[in-house]
């Protein structure tokens, strides 16, 4: 088990890039895609985002990165009106998305626990 | 005249309709100060909201009306109106609660907590240059206008009425919220386009409660 | 004339949503994608970069965001081969790519100059 | 025996070469604290330096080839170790001039000037866990060697040797650059492959002017 990770962007390109990118450094993680409208054109989803957030989570958690601030309030939609047990366990990280996205993934992959793997996005600043 | 569900789905409908009408104007506001799809964003969620209104249920409340209402718009909006509109809606609708009837007090506490609503989630203050710029000024009114003794239909006219003028007022502001904050003093001179679709939903709401209104002093 | 932006990605999703992105705050911006290896893998392309960078510049100058550290190798390593004159009026922005990137777009769009470009990058945390 | 064109593609072919042959070593060793392309990216490198070795003109200095690997990598690594030695060969070129032969004091300096071009360019420090430390024990040794009255093998050989020493050393730390620092405690015990592949480089440089000189002994 570990902890999940999903990315919500308004470019679904953007949000399927970053799994790649991300997969390099962390080929075990559970990284999701969440991005675009159900169109697939630009925007977010709220469906997309939750699913992808019941996707992501194993039991141990999982850590939301967004793009701007309306994937923000999406996710936050999200987290409302998903299940109380699930919803306990879902962060969403005040990161930016590739930077805090990346360093996300390879915390989790570590095997860091919900609180570590936020942390990891949080302070990550991405010029390493 | 305390007002049902009848009125919740002729709301519903004639907002669709001018949101629909007024689409090109959205996405050009939205187009000077942000990513010009908020017209199609609510266009696509309100049709989507008519899309289910057959399905209701003949006894459902108004509070259940408003729920569909919130939870399509979350689901179809995809822009932050979708999330924020959703949410008015929702906690409008548990401000309803189970009551068949809204009268003057319960449209302002609806009201009110849908402006609550808004703030909860985009976290927004007034002079933010957001959609709180129409609905703050309209949950003010509404109360003055229910507080002096008005009507269900005439406190529905001063939130509209208060909202119009809360969306032109925001056109000489900065933007503190949303996309229009990237512009910094290039948002001077542009109106919200959130706010503006809010004054258009919530003269919607008086239009069709004065016609409401007139229908049943006429039958 | 108005200045330059490009987006260095490891991932060639990941920078073509940028524009897409970015675009859309930002439709007259000159934004240049520069994602993944000559082979279109994950990776940064020094041709690749090296020619965006002409491309983005107009005579305004060129601001260029990285997504992770060897891209900012990339990038530097790009400038040092530009001509002297284009190379002065080029600026690797320590910025997140997404949020910076949305912010340094829609500024050049509305006709800020280099300076102010990169300033609107770098102090972009993306959450408005 | 000072060393001269000859050499230097002697040197870069056997850095293909080698690199060729470690290739999977170096990309389990990027895999277990980077993205495991290291010896991939290598690889394509020096390969395509070695495709481009055969263009060069009879009389090209040493450090028109040094030039040469360097625009090549920077141009075909696209992975941080492109940049990186690509501007230790273009620093390298730089020293080198337009000698037509590097006597122990030139590959001194040479050695010197690339460790400064990956320093410059990376901003590591020694103890970072990156390839600069394999290069800087390899300048030291190096200067060192050529100190004490050493050959020009002899000093390429101290340099390989202090860089395979360097290499090693890196296995307990944490790093502070690159993809590795990401991994925290969790890149201690691994080895970090740009310092590895350095090593095998420098080896290779070592390797190939002792043959020269023998060579140049027997015949
Ligand atoms: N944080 C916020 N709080 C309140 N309203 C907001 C906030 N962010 C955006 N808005 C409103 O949303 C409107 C834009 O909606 P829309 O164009 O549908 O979304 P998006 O900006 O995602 O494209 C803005 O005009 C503004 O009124
Ligand atoms: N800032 C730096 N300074 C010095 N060396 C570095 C730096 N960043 C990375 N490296 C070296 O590059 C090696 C990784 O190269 P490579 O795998 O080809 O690139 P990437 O990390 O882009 O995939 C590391 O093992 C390290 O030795
Ligand atoms: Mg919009
Ligand atoms: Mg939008
Ligand atoms: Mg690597
Ligand atoms: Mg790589």
């Amino acid at each position: 088990m570990a902890v999940g990770i999903v990315f919500v962007s308004h470019s679904p390109k953007i949000a399927e890039g970053l799994v790649d990118l991300a997969s390099q450094m962390a080929s075990s993680a559970r990284l999701i895609a969440a991005g675009g409208t159900d169109e697939g054109g630009i925007g977010t989803s709220f469906d997309t985002v939750s699913s992808a957030i019941e996707r992501a989570d194993s039991g141990d958690g999982v850590v939301v990165l967004c793009d701007l601030g309306s994937a923000i309030l999406t996710a936050e939609t999200a987290l409302d009106f998903l299940d109380d047990e699930l919803k306990e366990r879902v962060r969403i990280a005040d990161a930016p998305l590739v930077e805090g996205g990346v360093a996300a993934a390879v915390a989790a992959e570590g095997g860091a626990e919900l609180a570590d793997v936020l942390a990891a996005a949080e302070s990550a600043r991405g010029s390493a | 005249m305390a007002l049902g569900t009848g009125w919740v789905v002729d709301w519903v409908r004639a907002s669709a309709e001018v949101v629909k009408e007024h689409r090109t104007e959205l996405v050009r506001l939205d187009r000077e100060i942000g990513d010009g799809d908020h017209g199609e964003n609510l266009d696509r969620g309100f049709s989507a909201v008519v899309a289910k209104l057959d399905g209701i249920e003949a006894d459902a409340t108004p509070g259940a009306v408003l729920k569909l209402v919130a939870t399509t718009l979350i689901s179809t909006v995809g822009g932050a109106s979708g999330p924020l509109l959703g949410t008015a809606y929702l906690k409008g609708a548990g401000a309803a609660g189970a009551a068949t009837e809204l009268d003057a007090d319960a449209l302002v506490a609806v009201l009110t907590a849908a402006r609550d609503g808004v703030v909860l989630r985009g976290k927004a203050e007034s002079g933010d240059k957001t959609m709180v710029d129409a609905w703050t000024p309209a949950v003010d009114a509404a109360a003055a206008a229910r507080d002096a003794g008005g009507s269900e239909a005439e406190v529905l006219a001063a939130a509209a009425d208060a909202a119009e003028a809360g969306a032109a007022a925001t056109e000489p502001w900065v933007a503190r919220k949303g996309r229009a904050s990237y512009l910094g003093e290039r948002a001077i001179g542009h109106r919200d386009p959130g706010a503006q679709s809010s004054s258009l939903i919530l003269r919607a709401a008086a239009d069709t409660a004065a016609a409401q209104t007139a229908a049943a002093t006429e039958g």
